[in-house]
């Protein structure tokens, strides 16, 4: 508990230093109070369950999730420029086996960032998904994403309802 | 008018367009929902154009107050205003804001020690300022008064609009409280 | 100024912008065309992801290795975490409040 | 260089007039909010571009990601009272 507060406002107070750009007795202070606090409300007992990251799975993942993106942006540019709009709507629940509501959060935010698929709705366990046409929600139908999802975050024990 | 002033001034005169039309826009529009919001827009152009002119500590409050604040606030106003079958309640007071209110004051008493006392001679405003006023006023403006000199003549803008700001508001006061006797 | 160092970044910087505004362009166009709110709420999308990574991209490049360019891309990861928040509160309170999503075909 | 971040200021201008028109027009409530949304994305980037024309993005940025945060805060508030208001 304690060493993750100190490692978290170690992060937060580079942060504080690489925005502030001052780095004064007065203000290096404050950074050091503000980031301790901070830290600490993060790790607070109700919110801080345990979850593991696994950075290399983070590192893989945002530039995998970023050529997804542009991929789709350019399907999107392409439906919106035909000049008879083949847009084919759906709206669609998806079930997620994901242990962790983290990893159910990473999951909606990817699926709303991609163009193309948004996430209307979320349950631990089902996601409502609204894609404007078929090939925009292939990534998720087939599983890819969820399981990159998956790397992310290492096995652990599945969450409790 | 060579090519960069020909560019400031589409710049200048693309922003004060988008300006207009969003107020236009506000006053126009019949939803009273998306009056607000278009409200919103309005502050995020002004913002824009305070940013433009390079008031950037301007733009920053106005984007805070206007586009943040307000918006949220009118339109939480109109959800607790509009007749529904359930009407919106105020919510209860809480112990938080007994112990957060006097702390918040506790510091703002605190703070206030710091600023000079009232009428010293050696305070930055009595050192600096009002020396320059005082020798220069009579210099440029010809006005025997000093004070009327600051207000009318090295202010004159702000004043003005304030003037116009207050006049506003206290026709729409005097509109809003007016009733006929029967 | 100058140099070829700068001048390639300036370069890049344009590139980058222009790319930027088709995107830009791109989703305003499809912000009208579209037929209702969930539908357009993929143009905002393309706006969000495409659009300020390639405007701010451009941008940061053009200010060079700095902390300009440190800050330039805190508010670009900010978008990227904000933005999906954003839509999906907006899209799932139309859908709560009971707007129906537009289907093609015979309905 | 000047001349080319005026003329990307004023493009983005035009492109925000659209936005403007689902704003102004936009069939529902959500409709308005979501132009706001794309409006103010938008905005933060216009902001970017001023500073770099100024040369003093430091600055701007600043603003730009306080806009970027009160905006997120503002979006919710209204997703959250529109959620169970209904079109008023």
């Amino acid at each position: 508990m304690t060493g993750r507060i100190l490692l978290k406002t170690a992060l937060f107070f580079l942060i504080w230093m690489a925005l502030s750009g001052k780095f004064n007795f007065l203000h290096l202070t404050i950074g050091l109070g503000l980031s301790l606090g901070i830290a600490w409300l993060n790790t607070w007992p109700l919110t801080g369950d345990k979850m593991r990251v696994s950075w290399v799975g983070v590192l893989t993942y945002v530039p995998w999730l970023f050529s997804r993106i542009l991929a789709s942006s350019i399907h999107m540019v392409r439906l919106i420029l035909d000049p008879k709009l083949p847009i084919d709507p759906q709206l669609f629940g998806h079930q997620t086996s994901l242990p962790h509501h983290a990893a159910v959060v990473l999951l909606g935010n990817s699926i709303t960032l991609t163009p193309g698929t948004i996430t209307v709705e979320v349950s631990p366990n089902e996601l409502t998904v609204h894609s404007i046409d078929p090939a925009s929600s292939n990534d998720l139908l087939s599983g890819t994403l969820e399981k990159k999802v998956a790397t992310v975050f290492p096995s652990q024990p599945r969450m409790k309802a | 008018m060579d090519e960069g002033a020909l560019m400031n001034f589409l710049a200048n005169v693309s922003l004060l367009l988008l300006l207009i039309m969003t107020a236009a826009g506000a006053v126009l529009v019949k939803d009273l929902i998306g009056a607000v919001l278009i409200l919103g827009s309005y502050s995020f152009f002004l913002a824009l154009t305070w940013a433009w002119l390079g008031a950037v500590d301007v733009a920053f409050t106005e984007a805070v107050v206007g586009a943040g604040l307000a918006t949220v606030f009118f339109l939480l106003t109109l959800f607790l205003t509009v007749p529904r079958e359930k009407q919106g309640q105020l919510p209860r007071v809480q112990w938080p804001v007994f112990v957060g209110l006097p702390l918040l004051g506790a510091l703002l008493l605190f703070v206030a020690t710091d600023l000079p006392e009232f009428g010293d001679p050696a305070s930055p405003p009595n050192t600096h300022i009002s020396p320059v006023y005082l020798e220069n006023s009579l210099k440029d403006t010809e006005t025997p008064n000093v004070v009327a000199s600051v207000l009318m003549d090295y202010r004159s803008f702000d004043t003005l609009i304030e003037t116009v700001v207050i006049f506003t508001s206290g026709i729409a006061a005097a509109l809003l409280l007016w009733r006929k006797k029967s | 100024m100058g140099g070829p160092r700068r001048r390639m970044a300036t370069t890049i910087a344009i590139i980058f912008l222009s790319l930027g505004l088709f995107f830009l362009l791109v989703a305003a166009i499809g912000m009208v065309r579209l037929p209702d709110v969930f539908a357009r709420a993929h143009a905002v999308g393309l706006t969000d992801t495409m659009g300020a990574f390639f405007m701010l991209f451009g941008l940061a490049i053009y200010e060079g290795f700095s902390l300009n360019m440190l800050k330039i891309l805190v508010v670009f990861s900010l978008l990227y975490l904000l933005n999906p928040v954003v839509t999906h509160a907006t899209i799932r309170a139309a859908l709560r409040a009971g707007v129906k999503p537009w289907m093609k075909g015979p309905s | 260089m000047r001349e080319f971040f005026i003329f990307v200021l004023i493009q983005l201008v035009i492109l925000i007039v659209v936005y403007l028109y689902r704003v102004v027009q936009g069939p529902t409530v959500y409709d308005r909010v979501l132009g706001l949304n794309g409006l103010s994305t938008k905005a933060i980037i216009l902001l970017v571009v001023i500073g770099t024309i100024y040369d003093r993005v430091g600055m701007f940025v600043d603003i730009s990601t306080g806009y970027a945060l009160l905006n997120l805060v503002g979006s919710i508030a209204i997703a959250k009272y529109l959620e169970h208001g209904g079109a008023a």
